[in-house]
């Protein structure tokens, strides 16, 4: 049973590895399409596979509830996307805007990009997480460079610039919690170990780990994207391939944010430490007031919705600050159900964008009436972003809204205000695309509608019905973020 | 037995309003016509106008529609229903309790609803003027009624009308809030009638005039109704005054003819000083712009709340 | 014991020194024989915490600050300069004076912030994780600072440097995060070169500046 | 029993609105989905009014929040307000049947219909804070995309926008409220926030987020903005659903929270309500008076009986703070029986409005006129509606209203001063709002419906189709009927105010003679029965007067023309000229209206011309306001879109050096 359990575990390492390797080779882009898919579908296979049979903590990989979560998560949004870009690429090969080259490289990294993710959050090492993090960033670096335009270059190259101090203070940080933990651990990699570190880590020199956590905040932080080292992340999605954002959006943000989560269940640990609450609630309050803003002024709907992205991780970044079983629950639901939104928003953006030949907003109006099934999706994708019921989000700032006002009234009036501003911006934007005149095609698509299906019925089923399996485990891991 | 007896008197009451109205108007329009140093016409007047336009066919101009014709009726019957539950001679008729002091309001409130419609079917801008300068002063005088019913209301415990009475014949200490609620409801009474200085009733000049504006396309019996409705209109609020201000007199509940009759000539008599009364003063004053009546009303109002006020911080202490 | 701790306060320092002297330097190619000092100096004081220590893989590192920061990249940057015919002195933002200035107070936050903190750790670690810090953002300051790319990268690898310092002050840090650190350094490297040849391929210098005129209404 | 029926309608419902977006395409899709809903609606009446064994029937169902379960309640309060959507819905369905052909484009309307429905009956059922915003946030949205439908028109885009924003921002106070009710714990059920024991500070700030929250809904001022813009724009069926039903629904909700949740009042808590009320009152039916715009009037005439009802809630508070239950159950029931009447004639005048807008394509009433000689019928329904709604005896307007001034004259009674000096006053706006009322709907039916055509759209107006007329007599009917035999409604909604304000008025079905006497007969009383008769005989006592002894001829002939043969019609008098004494009277208090005249000189030939401008104070002086800093603060921030690279790490260098200096700091 376990061996069972290792084999999956291993094996999400493995087959994106492989795979990526495969995929460099592959001459025929249609191919390369169905084994990316392939490959994708059976990782998540064994993602689900984890969750029945767990493999014992080994020394660089373990399993626990909490990154178990993010993995289903990161594989499921993996494979639909996979699924996605396929029709996707296809029509940029035939828009002549891909070489076959490139589709070679884009698939080798899109399966390399599988492996870092999953590799950090199966990590259980410190070292090892803050490699695999470094290396998505790197991948989707590159990815977004694909295009060669020159706006393309220069958002990579501000990604990368950013990302790269952000990985610099990431390091710093490890190696200062790699300090504090040595005198009690010894040398080595027990020093570096999740599993061990939890154990002792109310023992550790809190102001170490108070200095830790400032780099570790602001270098993960920079790969979640909240203000102010939010900057990379609109041109990032952007300029790169529409699957790419909906990768960044669904998946990075999340391991990024998984990293800070573990960080923080450190401090929380410790009772001498910085309560580590404060300072994530005040960056998520400043990335949700900042991006609901920056959504007025957008003109670019690909930015738009990449700045919607940032508000919401600052909510859910301001719900794990707020901390407590509720506001938790809520922040993994409102993580989950973010990634699962954003991600059918930008398959449908990229479809739209596609269809009208532009990303400007001013350019793309009355989608419901010249593309009814991606505008209503449109709609509705929103009105699920926006946080309107019976979609999954409400649910979840329904319950981060109520306990902060019951616990912290003065925290939550900013908090319902950047909801509010952020609402009022990407209905307005809503209304001018997706009603009124409609504008004329440039380009006929075939459009892949099944993971935008997918994605938003499984919304609209968590607003309506969660599984009560799912809440038990959620609840679960509330508890262990205290 | 009793109910019989009851429901003659209310008949009565009925037919004794419909009969004596005209003679008011006929009878104010005399003292003012003595006043003026003219003979005048005799108070019989208004009968021979009311008979002769019932003889009279009706014209009725292309344009107007059921309503118009209907209005009459309803403005007519709407009217008499109101007189007919203010007490007059007698108090506790059997119908007094169908409709309180409110509801007579309200009652009057119909009437004049039907009126402006009627003033607006024909589709020529008198009517709309009247209509819409009328509707205009209601809204003013309605809340200055209403605030008036608080006053006596609250002083007498009841809006009932026959309460009130019953409640004042005892003892009607002369009150301030009592005192503000006559002085607004007789500014009411003015304007609600179209007397001078709001209106004037005899005047045909288009620009001053609202009741008349209104009315300007009837004939024939559809006047003839109109013209009683609205003696009746001034009937009753002459009569509510007095039942207010003036209950002495009024035959008690279950009282015998005898008492019945002797409250019929107290009645009269009242009618006849309260004739006067109206017409001394319209003598002596001028009519006042249109675009000055709201102030007048408003004063009305003010002098309503003032009194509700009064009495209800008096209540208090 | 005495000594020891000495000697590699001494290395520290003098690597807090070259950071200033970065910080100073206005010339490309002056800039460029700086960081090479920067790379010595960083490879003198993990050689030297290596033998403290007693810890050979330590000399591994030591071996690649020296080949890599203080040979390969110089001369390569040296070779981007001259093929992209890179104006020679650096516009630096806000002037040297006050960059010196804001760098002391750097230096003296990262005391501030390092010394309480470690008082647990040994003493040999404590003044170079102070000064490792006070590295670090030193070159974040300079990549801030100035308004060039090719001294931007400069900036960033003494950053890098002032990492491995630390990580060569962390008793018994295992092996991984020194090949990470050079691996990602690398991976710098090599991804800052492809893009220095895209964006010449497009724009007549590297000056980040005109990357941000490939703005237009874009937003 | 009668709650799980009542859940399997709304599922119903769903199920419905769920068919009508799979199979739009089909023909006959409209007149199914249109009679199923109305069907449906019927059959949730009938849930409503069925015999409850118990007198609270409860449930939960598996959904929602996983731990909680989704928890539904039937009590008498819930049981009214199901009865009075659902009739609404009923009548809506039924005249949608004939009105829906009218739409170009049915598919943007028809899955929304059954929703919207579905929305608002879940919203009276739920049981806790979760099902009941989910249900009421569905309400707003549903109905959005119904405003939406006719979204060439920009103004309808622009209306849907504001109605959406208001309506969440009403969201977010309500979930803040029950945040605040329901604890740390997340006590979200109804019970636990009742049985909870709560700071002193708590029931104030929660009474203020209720009214944000409801009165946003309900279009309390001076959160009524949206009102007027959105109503109008949906279709006429569903308008008449929003104005009349929706509204009702957000005063379920403060009644829930106010009277329910919040535990025992304290007398001041009336005196924002009454405030407001009777300030919605006024300014609503002012608003009304001054429109042009038919729908936009009937909306505006919307706001004036929502501040009416909130009045009388503000009265029912007082009373039950001060312990006096006979009264406060007067209030209340008066409250209640309006917000049954309105939810009638409301319904029934947008009916009429409608029917209106799909003969003519006109909602402007200076361009209408005559209709009653084309559309007689429509006429006849319409005037009984603005009679009713003018509280006119012996409707039922009327009856609501006289309970309302016999609470009022209930109030010297209580002990605080500053009621005593604010219940007058409010006293004297309900007589304003009343008569200006009559005034706003003499003007708007002389205008459209009496007079000559002002258009040839309305010269060539043909009557509706029969079923919107079967909807609207089924609603006049019951108008006629709950003016006529008030105390039998009455009775049927006192158990409600046992159960929430601790009282109960005497049994009106002892009062002899089907009177109504809210307190003893000898204090005031009331028969609408009787006075219905009354009048009757009378009219028809005049009829035959008048024709058995005077003349019973009639001539036709021409109007007086003043000496000015063939005047056109534009020479009625018109909307805007009939406003022009409530101009001029209340202009510069709640609206600057601006008049310009160019009056030519003698024997210049240009024509003369005449305009008005309306400012709205609310308008200009709150929301404008907040748009403007909302606009600056985006464009401000703008600037960090377009930093440098060097700007950007800027900031993370500052953000690093600040958190730095606060850690060196908290040590």
């Amino acid at each position: 049973m376990t061996y069972l359990a290792l084999a999956a575990a291993y094996a999400l390492l493995a087959l994106p590895f492989g795979a990526a390797i495969a995929l460099a080779f592959v001459e025929d882009h249609r191919q390369a399409a169905h084994v990316n898919v392939a490959v994708a579908a059976a990782v998540f296979a064994c993602a689900v596979l984890l969750l029945f049979v767990r493999p014992p903590a080994g020394d660089f990989v373990f399993v626990d509830d909490l990154n178990n979560v993010f993995i289903v998560l990161s594989t499921f949004i993996g494979a639909t996307t996979a699924g996605y870009s396929a029709s996707y690429i296809q029509h940029e090969i035939d828009a002549g805007k891909l070489k076959s080259g490139y589709i070679r490289f884009y698939h080798a990294m899109y399966q390399a990009l599988m492996f870092s993710m999953n590799l950090g959050l199966l990590a259980n090492n410190i070292g090892l997480m803050w490699v695999a993090v470094e290396l998505a960033t790197l991948t989707t670096v590159l990815m977004v460079g694909i295009y060669r335009t020159p706006e393309a270059l220069e958002a990579a190259w501000k990604y990368f610039i950013l990302g790269s101090v952000g990985i610099a203070l990431a390091l710093f940080g490890t190696i200062l919690v790699y300090m504090s933990a040595q005198p009690l651990l010894g040398d080595g990699y027990e020093a570096m170990k999740w599993t061990s570190l939890m154990a002792r880590a109310a023992e550790f020199s809190p102001h170490l780990l108070n200095v830790a956590f400032v780099f570790l905040m602001l270098g993960f932080g920079t790969k979640v994207g909240l203000v102010p080292m939010h900057a990379w992340l609109p041109d990032a999605h952007a300029e790169g391939p529409t699957p790419i954002s909906a990768v960044l959006s669904g998946l990075l943000l999340n391991v990024a944010l998984y990293a800070v989560l573990r960080y923080k269940m450190l401090l929380s640990v410790n009772p001498a430490a910085i309560a580590p609450g404060p300072m994530m609630v005040t960056l998520g309050l400043a990335s949700l007031l900042f991006a609901g803003l920056m959504l007025y002024g957008r003109k670019d709907v690909k930015r738009l919705f990449a700045y919607s992205s940032i508000e919401h991780m600052g909510i859910i970044t301001f719900a794990f600050g707020m901390g407590g079983p509720l506001a938790n629950f809520a922040g993994l639901l409102h993580m989950a159900m973010h990634s699962l939104t954003k991600s059918a928003i930008f398959f449908a953006v990229g479809h739209i964008t596609q269809a009208k030949g532009t990303q400007r907003i001013e350019d793309i109006r009355g989608l419901t009436q010249s593309h009814p099934m991606l505008g209503w999706s449109l709609v509705v994708g929103v009105a699920a972003i926006a946080g309107l019921p019976p979609l999954g989000v409400f649910t979840s700032e329904f319950l981060v809204v109520t306990s902060t006002f019951a616990r912290q009234p003065l925290l939550a009036i900013p908090l319902a205000l950047g909801l509010l501003i952020a609402f009022g911006a990407l209905l307005l934007r809503l209304t001018s695309l997706a009603f009124g005149e409609a504008t004329e095609d440039k380009g006929e698509i075939e459009a892949s509608y099944a993971p935008i299906v997918i994605h938003l019925a499984l919304v609209l089923l968590a607003g309506l019905w969660l599984p009560p399996q799912l809440a038990a485990w959620f609840q679960n891991v509330a508890k262990l973020l205290g | 037995m009793a109910l019989i007896y009851g429901l003659a008197a209310q008949g009565f009451q009925m037919l004794l309003v419909l009969a004596l109205a005209p003679m008011l108007i006929g009878f104010t329009r005399k003292i003012k016509a003595r006043l003026t140093r003219r003979r005048g016409a005799s108070p019989l007047q208004p009968y021979r106008d009311i008979i002769r336009l019932f003889r009279k066919d009706v014209v009725v101009a292309e344009n107007a529609s059921w309503v118009f014709r209907f209005a009459p009726y309803v403005i007519f019957a709407t009217t008499w229903v109101a007189a007919a539950l203010v007490p007059t001679f007698a108090t506790g008729l059997p119908f007094s309790w169908a409709a309180d002091l409110i509801a007579i309001v309200a009652l009057l409130g119909s009437a004049r609803f039907f009126l402006a419609l009627a003033g607006m079917d024909i589709g020529t801008s008198f009517g709309g003027i009247g209509s819409s300068r009328e509707m205009m002063f209601a809204a003013l005088a309605e809340p200055a009624t209403i605030m008036i019913v608080f006053v006596v209301s609250l002083t007498a415990g009841t809006t009932q009308l026959s309460e009130i009475v019953a409640h004042f014949v005892p003892h009607l200490e002369l009150r301030v809030s009592i005192g503000l609620a006559l002085v607004a409801l007789l500014i009411v009474a003015i304007a609600e009638n179209g007397r001078v200085p709001v209106d004037n009733p005899a005047t045909h000049l288009e620009l001053t005039m609202v009741h008349e504006a209104m009315i300007l396309e009837y004939s024939g019996r559809h006047l003839a109704l109109i013209e009683w409705a609205s003696a009746l209109k001034l009937l009753l609020y002459v009569s509510l005054i007095i039942c207010i201000f003036a209950p002495w007199g009024v035959a008690a509940p279950g009282s015998d003819a005898i008492g019945m009759l002797r409250g019929v000539g107290v009645f009269v008599a009242k009618l006849l000083v309260a004739g006067a009364c109206l017409a001394i003063f319209e003598t002596s004053t001028a009519k006042m712009r249109v675009f000055r009546v709201p102030d007048f009303l408003g004063a009305a109002l003010m002098l309503g709340l003032l009194g509700t006020l009064l009495v209800f911080v008096s209540r208090s202490l | 014991m005495d000594l020891t701790f000495d000697i590699a306060n001494f290395f520290a320092g003098m690597l807090v020194l070259t950071s200033f002297m970065l910080l100073y330097q206005d010339r490309i190619m002056g800039l460029i024989n700086v960081f090479t000092l920067h790379a010595i100096a960083l490879s003198l004081a993990v050689g030297w915490q290596a033998w403290a220590q007693d810890r050979p893989h330590l000399w591994v590192t030591a071996g690649i600050a020296v080949f890599f920061k203080a040979l390969v990249i110089p001369f390569s940057l040296r070779s981007i300069v001259k093929k992209l015919r890179i104006h020679r002195d650096v516009e630096i933002v806000g002037g040297i004076g006050i960059t010196m200035l804001v760098g002391i107070g750097l230096v003296a936050l990262s005391l501030v912030v390092m010394l309480p903190a470690t008082t647990a750790a040994d003493p040999l670690a404590r003044e170079d994780l102070a000064f490792a810090l006070s590295v670090v953002l030193l070159g974040l300051l300079m990549m801030v600072t100035r308004r060039n790319a090719v001294s931007q990268i400069i900036g960033f690898m003494s950053l890098e440097n002032g990492l491995i310092l630390a990580a060569a002050g962390a008793e018994g840090m295992p092996l991984v995060v020194e090949i990470s650190v050079a691996f990602s350094v690398l991976i710098a490297f090599i991804v800052i070169g492809v893009f220095l040849f895209r964006i010449r391929e497009r724009f007549d210098t590297v000056d980040v500046g005109e990357l941000d005129n490939a703005r237009r209404d874009r937003q | 029993m009668p709650l799980t029926m009542a859940l399997i309608g709304v599922a119903m419902l769903l199920a419905v609105a769920v068919r009508a977006a799979l199979r739009s395409s089909s023909e006959t899709i409209v007149r199914e989905t249109y009679g199923a809903s109305a069907a449906i609606c019927a059959f949730l009446f009938l849930c409503a009014v069925a015999p409850r064994g118990a007198d609270v029937v409860t449930t939960a169902l598996p959904l929602g929040l996983p731990w909680m379960g989704a928890h539904f309640k039937l009590d008498v309060l819930s049981a009214f307000f199901l009865a009075v959507v659902d009739l609404g819905g009923a009548a809506a369905g039924f005249y949608a049947i004939g009105y829906g052909a009218h739409e170009k484009d049915p598919g943007r309307i028809l899955p929304f219909f059954p929703a919207f429905l579905a929305g608002m009956n879940l919203v009276v059922l739920a049981d806790d804070a979760y099902v009941f915003l989910v249900s009421w946030e569905f309400m707003s949205l549903t109905s959005w995309a119904m405003v939406m439908s006719h979204h060439h028109e920009a103004e309808n885009r622009r209306a849907a926008f504001i109605y959406l924003v208001m309506a969440s921002f009403g969201t977010l106070a309500l979930l803040m409220c029950f945040g605040l009710l329901a604890g740390s714990e997340g006590g979200y059920q109804f019970s636990q926030m009742r049985s909870a024991a709560h700071a002193a500070w708590v029931p104030g700030l929660a009474l203020a987020l209720a009214l944000l929250g409801a009165g946003s809904k309900a279009g309390l001022a001076p959160l009524h903005i949206w009102l007027p813009l959105a109503h109008p724009a949906a279709p006429s069926h569903v308008s008449g659903l929003m104005s009349g039903v929706m509204t009702k629904v957000a005063i379920y909700g403060f009644v829930r929270i106010v009277f329910d949740l919040l535990g025992p009042p304290a007398y001041w808590w009336s005196l924002p309500l009454l405030t407001l009320g009777a300030t919605t009152a006024v300014l609503g039916i002012l608003f009304a008076n001054i429109e042009t715009d038919l729908k936009k009037l009937l909306a505006y005439s919307t706001i004036e009986n929502i501040g009416i009802i909130f009045v009388a809630l503000g009265l029912a508070l007082a009373f039950k703070s001060q312990n006096d239950g006979v009264a406060a159950a007067l209030a209340f029931t008066a409250a209640l029986y309006h917000v049954f009447n309105h939810s009638l004639f409301k319904t029934l005048l947008f009916f009429g409005a409608g029917a209106v807008l799909g003969a003519t394509g006109e909602r402007d009433i200076e361009k209408l006129g005559g209709l009653v000689h084309t559309m007689p019928r429509t006429a006849v329904l319409f005037l009984g509606g603005a009679m009713a709604l003018s509280a006119l005896p012996p409707l039922n307007g009327f009856v609501s209203e006289w309970m309302m001034f016999q609470a009022v004259l209930l109030s010297p009674s209580l002990a605080p001063w500053s009621l005593k000096l604010l219940i007058p006053a409010v006293g004297v706006a309900l007589a304003l709002a009343a008569a200006l009322c009559a005034g706003c709907f003499v003007r708007a039916y002389g205008v459209a419906f009496l007079g000559r055509a002002r258009s040839p759209a309305a010269l060539a107006a043909k009557e509706t189709d029969a079923y919107s007329l079967g909807a609207m007599w089924w609603l006049l009917g019951l108008c006629v009927l709950a003016g006529v035999f008030p105390g039998f409604f009455i009775d049927t909604i006192s158990p409600a105010a046992r159960a929430f304000v601790g009282g109960q008025m005497a049994t009106q079905g002892s009062v002899p003679w089907l009177s109504i006497a809210p307190i003893a007969e000898s204090r005031s009383s009331y028969n609408g029965l009787v006075v219905l008769i009354f009048m009757a005989a009378s009219t028809w006592a005049a009829i035959w007067i008048a024709h058995r002894f005077g003349s019973a001829g009639v001539r036709r002939g021409p109007a007086w023309d003043c000496g000015f043969p063939d005047s056109s019609p534009a020479s009625q008098y018109g909307g805007s000229s009939f406003a022009q004494p409530v101009r001029r009277v209340f202009s510069d208090t709640v609206f600057v209206a601006r008049e310009h005249l160019d009056m030519p000189l003698t024997g210049e030939t240009r024509p003369a011309r005449f305009g008005v401008e309306i400012e709205d104070r609310v308008v200009t002086r709150i929301y404008d306001p907040i748009e403007k800093s909302v606009v600056w603060l985006a464009a401000t921030l703008d600037k960090f879109h377009l930093l440098s690279i060097q700007g950007y790490l800027s900031l993370v260098f500052g953000a690093l050096v600040a958190l730095l200096l606060g850690v060196a700091i908290w040590h």
